[in-house]
């Protein structure tokens, strides 16, 4: 038991993919099973991954459920993974959306299920792996490896310009973390001649003195990386082309976690890397965030696709989590990390709720619809608590996280944001326009007079989700006590300023000693 | 002696200008004979007297009949033997080949070691052969299976029918 | 016995609640009746619970009248702890009085009202959660949970206007009523932040108002960018005020949501949810007792918004529209009151304005009840002898909002001007008697015109009994209201009261009851035989901009709606977000590359000599550069 | 007098065969300048051998001698593949391979 | 100077004899096969070439000279010897079937890839230039022929311009090699490499090491010399590709690498930066817009010719890179050559617009070909993305961080043309219906890659200490 309860977070990661390797196995014919499978796995994943959350101690700073195995040691690469009480969320997150988004698509992916659930399965590996991993070249393995089944699945399943998106997305993201990689291996390098050994250790990365303007350069590399992913404002062009042509479950992994690793990113690796740089920088990242709010806002109060509309929403909301983030202040980063999990939880909803309408009309424009309210009263109202959360009214979850970052980023910038405020005045804006046009008025066209109200396994889906929304809405406490700690230590981290690189040169290896021999 | 070298040399470029202007293949042929005719001279000036006449014997004798014998085979179109058409390649490939002299000689200039020819006025053959087959055997065998895949391949592409 | 009744406290928000739950997932399987009682009684219980908790409190001594129940930690972040806690002081237990009394009646009166609804129990089960979170806005402990209440109440306004929602222009009518609100909420988010933030710099981290009210002198000095710290939260606050209590500028939503059932425009946004504002000022007196130039701010607007409200509201047909803006006004009135700094008389104001125009508006509903949803006044009249018990309350609503002694409004009125001019201005003061006036001309043109004269248009049939009851009670309020002490009973809340002699008193009283009867008789003077079409053709060009509230919602709609909305498709979105980003930027630079490729496979022409000549000019350049270098 | 000139000369004709290999369009004339070119190198090791006193150099030119050959045999078949499947000998036309 | 055999070392030279033994053997077996009993040849040389591979197993850790340091046995040559060896197995293999098929003469089609890899053993395993040469004439010529073994117009034509500017390399090369001797007085780089130093740079020996730079570039397919690469890709038999991209040249790779090796540092960096970084450019941009798959390829083998350049500047860690690198890209390249054989329909190989679709009707394949495009791309969990880190790595360790970004930035180019790949395969309906059914020996070499192609960059560590050891023995 205890040896199971050590390696439990290995065996959260990679379940998934074992569930793939089976469903390898299972005849291309038969659907049902196959669906069965893929959901009976990732339910597992999940049941699995809840020990995690009570297992953590949230009074220790250090990693834990720590596993550290020597991979490469020429070149100080080590199977090393652990969770802080930040990506303990996201784990969570991404293991409680994975058996969402399996259900979500029993209906909705018609062709080829096969290829489908494993690439969903190995996707959901990857993201996971992302969040644990502690070893930057591990890291970086998973960061890349994961594009490839989320590129299917915009591909192969994808609407009518899901190539254009698809490869849109991949390059996109690539160009960006192939700098990232760049940068790493040459931390890697600073690395090895401070302190004389070889590693790709995290907190070897973090003890590393990086001289100021290659610093800078690095650290810009990174933000690049990561700033595309989340996707910060001038680099989201690709996220509504992609949600717009992905699948119902893609959109929800996608907008669920995958725009969460570029946050994580920056909290766990870019801005402890380069304390002195992020801090320095930080006004100004938070001032495109901010941008972000405000722009994405905008942008998307003029769609006419609900899908592009949402994914703007997302450009929005992240905007907010950036500042929260660069806020580096204990109630804004706490705000930030809440609101990862909460954007994760709405616009994850949002994009179900958007894949129903879908399924019963197949199309996604605004105008097609109206008056729905009178016909599917049920899911109007499932519609409306996601839409209120989305634009955090308070007793929802949306509000906890956007009061805390907005309070917490006040002490940092007030300027801006108060500027950001500016924001839940907009989400109102475009997010009641777009309820009132798809739910109220009388129906107008005949189409929509026969579709039917959620079906049990729409509800199977929707209620976990909802009532995650409300829980967090009026109790988040148990959220933010396990993550304080944690928080708290990345701020120490971030306020650290390392000794200048030409003490370090002095004794070459620093903290070292037994390395040194060799 | 300096004259009869000059002579061959201007024999040897002279067929060589020959070659690059002939429009008919048998005397491209031939011109092509008188560079490697004046250049097995040359061999004999410089003293390696067993390399000209190998020069004489293999290039001269053998190559060049291969050569008459394939121009006898395909039959060619006096267009084929003009110059290339296209004018910039024209234009490009002079200037290129001048050049490459240009560099070719300026960079000779540096290398300026002087040796008078009496001394190798005549080489041993025993001395070469102990090295083609002492030193050089490896290579030398390796040649020879050289020539045997050259003659499978010749085969197997020119023959009619398999 | 202390336990038990604190314990009790939390019950005043959360029976509503039980009923918003039970209607809202069985509500539809239910008959009406019982959802309708349901719904009712959830309301009844919280305001006996009110009342117990009203007499425990009066029961404790002068000093220490205050209950509080704290149910948990919402928000445990660093520093930061919120706790849910609920907070009966005085100033709560009025204001919870009146929210669970008044919507009680409301509730039962709209059994009647919304007979045969369709969305019979969604409509009650929207109204319970109206009042829970009415009740949690005045109970909080604080302003974050205050805020809660605040938008809560904002949500259930927006669901409640568009209840009818196939009717696209009431939908927009909620959708406009929560976005402006969102305005004014962008301010007090701002304004409870900053304000949060200051203390906290001061190391205190405990933001009930007890310790607010202690701590808020340690911060008197700050300044932020140069401006002083509690001034700008003062203003903060009261924008989001002006945005929940309908003052100008954010005063355009009211007018539009009377789109919503009338009983609904009675409780929100007459009686209960539009004075919150008036009571969240209140509530932080101790602050704006610090900064007087954010009082006299709240003074302006609220005179303005008065004369402004009071102007409007002459002309209007539409019987609810008048109350609307009758509500506007008033509710400046009640500003007025908190700008001269006396609080208890705004609140006391709040508090009788809750009953006569709840009466009016209910008194309003049966008119359009018994007319089949008529509500433009010209197609009434001479509906006293149909409808004699509306006629009956109604008439006292109108003597009692006219400022006729002994009604309640004459007390309240009275004593906001009084305490205004005492204030020393005035100019606000004149101003608000020619409001006083003016309300009482347009309520008795609404009278004269829907009771009076002769018939036109259809007949009338008295509202069932189940509507009229509560009408009945709310009227005896309306008598009576006046003669309940508020301003004693909250006199931690008087604010500083310059004393002024008897004489002066007598004379203000006098000049406004004057004031009130000017009104009314101007009114039937006017109102008879068409002299009003002859004022009509002398100042036609005031009377058109008037017609059309001075054009206000044209020009917000040009400049909030409008430009905004251009901006952000054609600019933003077509040109910036597509156009440059997208199609310049990114697969610009793609189709760049492309490009090159396909020009480079060119040289590819498939010639050996060209890829020969390509190969020397290779060996060529490189021997060119190399030994340049070298040499 | 010096051994540069021998030298220089199997530069110019290396230079002329490069000339000639680009300008000319005749598939024989062509290999008849890539003999002329290994001709060249020839010269050069020839001279250079002598130049430094070192035998082996003209053992690499009898190799050449043998790869020329092998290359002038393999080079004439692929020529005459050439004509039996394109016609023509001409290195222009010869040019369905490209982009 | 009398000698025996003893002590010229002729067991040094073993497997490349047994190699020319073996193809001499079926070369001539063959001329007495029965027309049907003609594929015997292959299974023949299949048999015969799994035995060498064994014998040099065996012989792994022998280390010797023979033929007075015209061949040196090292953990050098025998690193690469086996990896060369193996590339010459998988290609046999997949060509068993593709051969039978096509009017080849199959005796001869074997007989001459084996000289070819015993031209490419010898490369790789002497230190002396004009040894190097004549392997490396051995490995041309073979390999000219072989382009035109189907003897058909397009076969031809990739013949004939192989040919043509293979012999004007060769010119090249030995006007090099002669200008070197010349200058040095030696041609043998074990000797060069010791006095290299202590001799003067004059302009006359740089140019002949440029002569020779290039002649080798010609087989490395650097720009500008790349340009015969796509036409003869693309004309030749698809397995005579696969054993260009992937034998031909590893072994120009290597030929080019022992000289970089030897030469001075300050003079030929800045070269071989130019000509990495135009090579990747160029390589990629022209891949963007090609259709026939075996096209794309060989462009896609050209940038990857530059990327090999980058890890020459990262020194010795970057030689270690190009072993390790060699053996991925062989893998990789070998088996998108192999799927294509698998299912062309015509000599000049699939286009992107046959592969349409293929994922329903060949899932296997279509998953292997994905799997070795984006190896080529160099996405993790890919070996090709290990392969490439070690490169860069390197690179960066020898500080040249700008030719590094330059890369990374050409390889995210790069992916768009792979990824159109897999596009065609998984995301648009199948144009052509049926597919051949490829034949079972290919698919289990197509597997046997694939797999390779997936967890070969999990276990690096052990090739690259072997690759490390490998390039201790040359430095």
């Amino acid at each position: 038991m205890d040896g199971l309860f050590n390696n439990l977070l290995s065996i959260v990661t990679f379940l998934p993919a074992a569930g793939a390797l089976i469903l390898l196995f299972i005849p291309k014919d038969k659907n049902q099973l196959l669906k069965n499978v893929a959901l009976g796995i990732s339910l597992l994943g999940f049941l699995v991954s809840i020990p995690l959350y009570f297992g953590y101690n949230e009074t220790l700073t250090e990693m834990q459920f720590v596993v550290n195995i020597p991979w490469m040691q020429s070149l100080g690469i080590s199977y090393y993974i652990g969770i802080d009480g930040i990506s303990l969320f996201m784990v969570l997150l991404t293991t409680f959306l994975a058996p969402i988004s399996v259900l979500s698509s029993f209906n909705y992916i018609q062709a080829r299920e096969k290829e489908y659930y494993i690439s969903l399965l190995l996707l959901e590996t990857g993201i996971l792996g992302v969040f644990v991993v502690l070893d930057v070249f591990l890291f970086y393995l998973f960061w890349e490896a994961m594009l490839i089944p989320m590129y299917l699945i915009i591909g192969v399943w994808g609407g009518k310009r899901r190539i254009y998106a698809a490869v849109k997305f991949f390059i996109y993201t690539m160009i960006g973390s192939l700098l990232m990689l760049v940068a790493i291996i040459m931390i890697f390098f600073l690395h090895h001649e401070q302190f004389g050994f070889y590693s790709f250790n995290l907190f070897e990365f973090y003890k590393t003195v990086i001289p100021g303007n290659t610093g800078f350069w690095l650290f810009l590399a990174f933000v690049l990386a990561f700033g595309i992913k989340v996707p910060v404002f001038p680099f989201h062009t690709w996220l509504p082309d992609a949600h717009v042509e992905a699948p119902t479950a893609g959109s929800v992994i996608l907008a669920g976690v995958l725009l969460k690793m570029g946050v994580y990113g920056f909290i766990r690796f870019a801005v402890p890397i380069f304390p002195e740089t992020a801090v320095a920088a930080a006004p100004y990242i938070a001032l495109i965030g901010v941008v972000g709010i405000i722009y994405g806002s905008l942008v998307a109060w003029s769609q006419d696709d609900v899908k592009k509309l949402v994914a703007y929403s997302s450009v929005a909301h992240l905007g907010v989590v950036m500042l929260g983030v660069f806020a580096i202040q204990v109630n804004a980063v706490e705000g930030a990390v809440l609101q990862m999990v909460n954007h994760g939880l709405s616009t994850g909803a949002l994009f179900l709720i958007v894949g129903m309408l879908y399924e019963r009309r197949h199309t996604r424009i605004i105008d097609d619809f109206g008056g729905l309210a009178k016909i599917i009263p049920v899911f109007s109202v499932f519609f409306m608590i996601v839409m209120l959360s989305s634009i955090g009214l308070p007793g929802l979850n949306g509000f906890v996280g956007e009061f805390l970052i907005l309070f917490g980023a006040f002490h940092e910038f007030p300027v801006l944001t108060s500027i950001g405020v500016l924001g839940i005045v907009l989400s109102a804006v475009y997010m009641l326009s777009m309820y009132q046009r798809v739910i109220f008025g009388r129906v107008t066209k005949e189409e929509n007079k026969n579709i039917k109200d959620m079906s049990p396994r729409e509800w199977a889906y929707m209620v976990p989700v909802i009532a995650f929304i409300i829980f967090i809405g009026i109790y988040p406490t148990p959220f933010l006590r396990k993550m304080e700690t944690s928080v708290n230590e990345f701020i120490r981290l971030a306020g650290i300023v390392k000794s200048a690189p030409s003490e370090v040169k002095s004794n070459p290896c620093g903290s070292a000693q037994e390395e040194c021999g060799e | 002696m300096n004259i009869s070298f000059y002579i061959f040399g201007a024999l040897a470029i002279m067929g060589a200008v020959m070659l690059l202007f002939q429009k008919n293949p048998v005397s491209a042929a031939l011109s092509l004979l008188l560079v490697l005719i004046s250049t097995a001279c040359i061999y004999i000036l410089l003293g390696a007297h067993l390399l000209a006449f190998l020069q004489i014997i293999l290039y001269a004798g053998a190559i060049m009949v291969l050569f008459v014998i394939a121009i006898t085979i395909i039959p060619m179109r006096e267009s084929d033997l003009n110059l290339i058409k296209s004018p910039i390649a024209k234009l490009l490939a002079i200037p290129a080949g001048i050049i490459l002299i240009w560099e070719l000689i300026s960079v000779g200039r540096s290398f300026n070691l002087q040796v008078p020819f009496a001394t190798s006025g005549s080489d041993d053959i025993n001395a070469l052969s102990m090295l083609i087959f002492d030193r050089f055997a490896l290579q030398f065998e390796l040649i020879s299976l050289l020539l045997l895949t050259g003659i499978v391949g010749a085969i197997l592409i020119a023959k009619r029918r398999l | 016995m202390e336990t038990n009744i604190y314990s009790l406290l939390k019950w005043i928000p959360f029976v509503p609640l039980m009923g918003f739950i039970v209607n809202g997932l069985i509500g539809r399987k239910l008959p009406e009746k019982l959802a309708g009682i349901i719904g009712s009684s959830a309301i009844g219980i919280s305001f006996i619970i009110s009342i117990l908790s009203f007499l425990k409190l009066i029961n404790l001594p002068e000093g220490e009248r205050l209950l509080n129940d704290r149910l948990y930690t919402w928000i445990a972040s660093g520093n930061l702890n919120i706790s849910i806690s609920l907070h009966f002081d005085a100033l709560s237990a009025v204001m919870a009085l009146v929210v669970s009394g008044v919507s009680f009646l409301i509730h039962v009166y709209s059994i009647g009202y919304m007979a045969g609804d369709k969305g019979f129990s969604r409509y009650f089960a929207y109204l319970n959660l109206f009042v829970f979170f009415m009740l949690i806005l005045v109970l909080a402990d604080s302003l974050l949970i205050m805020f809660v209440g605040w938008e809560g109440v904002g949500l259930c306004s927006y669901l409640l206007i568009g209840f009818w929602y196939e009717d696209n222009e009431k939908a927009s009518a909620g959708k406009k009523a929560f976005i402006v609100n969102r305005v004014g909420d962008a301010g007090f988010i701002i304004g409870l932040i900053l304000l949060f933030y200051l203390l906290g710099n001061k190391g205190i981290f405990a933001f009930d108002f007890q310790s607010l009210s202690h701590h808020i002198p340690l911060i008197a000095g700050e300044s932020f960018f140069g401006i002083n710290a509690l001034f700008l939260i003062g203003l903060l606050l009261f924008l989001g005020a002006t945005g929940k209590s309908a003052q100008f500028p954010l005063y355009v939503w009211l007018p539009d949501a009377m789109a919503g059932p009338t009983p609904v425009s009675a409780l929100i946004h007459a009686a209960t949810m539009v004075t919150a504002g008036v009571y969240m000022l209140t509530r932080m007196y101790f602050l704006y007792e610090l900064v007087p130039s954010a009082l006299s701010v709240v003074l302006a607007v609220g005179c303005f918004t008065a004369v402004l409200g009071a102007t409007i509201g002459l002309l209007q047909t539409d019987i609810k529209k008048v109350l609307a803006y009758s509500t506007i006004s008033q509710i400046g009135y009640m500003f007025m009151a908190v700008g001269a700094g006396a609080f208890a008389a705004g609140v006391f104001h709040l508090m009788t304005h809750a009953f006569f125009k709840a009466v009016l508006f209910l008194g309003a509903g049966s008119v359009i009840h018994g007319l089949h949803g008529e509500q433009d006044m010209r197609k009434m009249g001479g509906l006293r002898a149909d409808m004699k018990w509306t006629f009956l309350v109604m008439g006292l609503a109108w003597l009692a909002i006219s400022g006729i002694p002994p009604f309640a409004g004459f007390f309240s009125k009275d004593m906001i001007l009084e305490s205004v001019f005492a204030g020393g201005n005035k100019i606000i003061w004149f101003a608000g008697l020619i409001t006083a006036a003016m309300t009482a001309y347009y309520i008795s043109r609404l009278i004269v015109l829907t009771f009076f004269g002769e018939k036109r248009g259809h007949s009338a049939h008295e509202s069932p009994a189940v509507m009229t009851i509560p009408l009945g009670i709310l009227a005896v309020l309306c008598i009576a209201g006046g003669f309940i002490d508020i301003p004693h009973f909250l006199e931690k809340w008087e604010g500083s009261h310059h004393e002024i002699s008897k004489g002066t008193e007598d004379l203000l009283i006098g000049l406004s009851v004057f004031a009130g009867i000017a009104g009314i008789t101007f009114a039937f003077f006017i109102q008879k035989s068409g002299r009003a079409e002859r004022v009509k053709e002398t100042l036609s060009s005031v009377y058109t901009v008037i017609l059309n509230k001075f054009y206000v919602d044209e020009i917000y709609d040009y400049l909030f709606v409008r430009t905004p909305r251009w901006f952000s498709d054609k600019i933003c979105f077509r040109f910036f977000d597509a156009g440059i980003i997208d199609g310049g930027i990114v697969n610009g630079s793609a189709r760049i590359v492309y490009n090159i490729g396909s020009i480079l496979r060119r040289l590819q022409s498939g010639n050996a000599q060209s890829y020969a000549l390509i190969f020397v000019a290779g060996v060529v350049m490189i021997i060119y550069f190399v030994l340049k270098r070298f040499i | 007098m010096l051994t540069q000139v021998p030298l220089f000369l199997s530069f110019v004709l290396f230079g002329i065969g490069v000339i000639g290999f680009l300008l000319r369009r005749n598939i024989i004339i062509l290999l008849m300048f890539i003999e002329l070119m290994l001709n060249a190198a020839n010269l050069a090791f020839v001279s250079l051998s002598k130049t430094i006193g070192d035998m082996s150099g003209q053992v690499y030119v009898m190799f050449i001698f043998a790869i020329a050959a092998a290359e002038a045999g393999v080079g004439l078949a692929i020529a005459i593949l050439i004509y039996r499947q394109l016609k023509t000998t001409d290195v222009d036309k010869i040019n369905n391979l490209r982009g | 100077m009398n000698s025996t055999i003893a002590d010229i070392g002729l067991i040094g030279v073993a497997v490349p004899i047994l190699l020319v033994l073996v193809s001499v053997w079926v070369l001539f077996s063959s001329f007495f096969l029965p027309e049907s009993k003609k594929y015997w040849a292959g299974l023949m040389s299949l048999i015969g070439l799994a035995g060498i591979i064994f014998y040099n197993f065996l012989s792994m850790d022998l280390r010797m000279t023979s033929f007075y340091g015209a061949v040196t046995i090292n953990s050098f040559s025998q690193f690469l010897w086996i990896l060369f060896l193996f590339i010459a197995l998988i290609v046999m293999v997949i060509s068993y079937d593709y051969i039978k098929a096509g009017n080849v003469l199959q005796g001869e089609y074997y007989f001459l890839l084996f000289i070819a890899s015993a031209g490419l053993l010898f490369i790789v395993s002497t230190n002396d230039l004009m040894m190097l040469f004549i392997s490396l004439e051995m490995l041309s010529i073979s390999v000219y022929i072989l382009a035109g073994v189907r003897r058909s117009s397009t076969g031809a034509e990739a013949a004939f311009k192989y040919f043509l500017l293979g012999s004007f390399g060769a010119a090249m090369l030995i006007m090099g090699i002669a200008l070197i001797y010349g200058a040095t007085g030696s041609v043998n780089l074990k000797v060069m490499k010791i006095v290299m130093p202590n001799i003067i740079q004059t302009p006359f020996l740089i140019t002949g090491f440029l002569f020779v730079i290039a002649g080798f570039a010609f087989k490395v397919a650097l720009v500008p010399f790349h340009m015969w690469v796509p036409d003869v890709y693309e004309g030749s038999p698809t397995s005579v590709s696969a054993f260009m991209a992937a034998g031909v040249k590893a072994g120009g790779v290597i030929a080019l690498l022992r000289v970089f090796n030897v030469l001075p540092s300050e003079i030929y960096t800045d070269l071989f930066w130019w000509l990495s970084v135009i090579t990747m450019i160029a390589g990629n941009l022209m891949a963007l817009p090609q259709t026939n798959l075996k096209r794309l390829l060989a462009y896609s083998s050209v940038a990857h010719a530059g990327y090999i350049l980058v890890g020459f500047l990262g020194a010795d860690d970057g030689f270690s890179a190009v072993l390790f690198y060699l053996i991925v890209y062989s893998v990789a390249t070998l088996g998108a050559f192999a799927i294509i054989l698998g299912i062309e329909k015509t000599e000049k190989g699939a286009t992107i617009f046959d592969i349409a679709g293929l994922s329903k009707s060949q899932p296997v394949l279509a998953a292997s070909l994905s799997v070795f495009v984006l190896s080529l791309a160099g996405i993790p969990p890919m070996a090709g993305f290990f392969g490439k880190f070690y490169l860069f790595s390197s690179a960066i360790k020898a500080g040249f961080t700008g030719l590094v970004v330059i890369a990374v930035m050409m390889s995210a180019v790069s992916l768009y043309y792979y990824l159109r790949i897999v596009v065609a395969m998984y995301m648009e309906d199948e144009q052509s219906s049926a597919f051949p059914a490829t034949a079972s020996p290919l698919n289990i070499t197509i597997l046997v890659l694939m797999f390779a192609a997936v967890f070969l960059g999990f276990i690096s560590e052990p090739f690259l200490t072997m690759a490390k050891e490998a390039v201790k023995a040359i430095l």
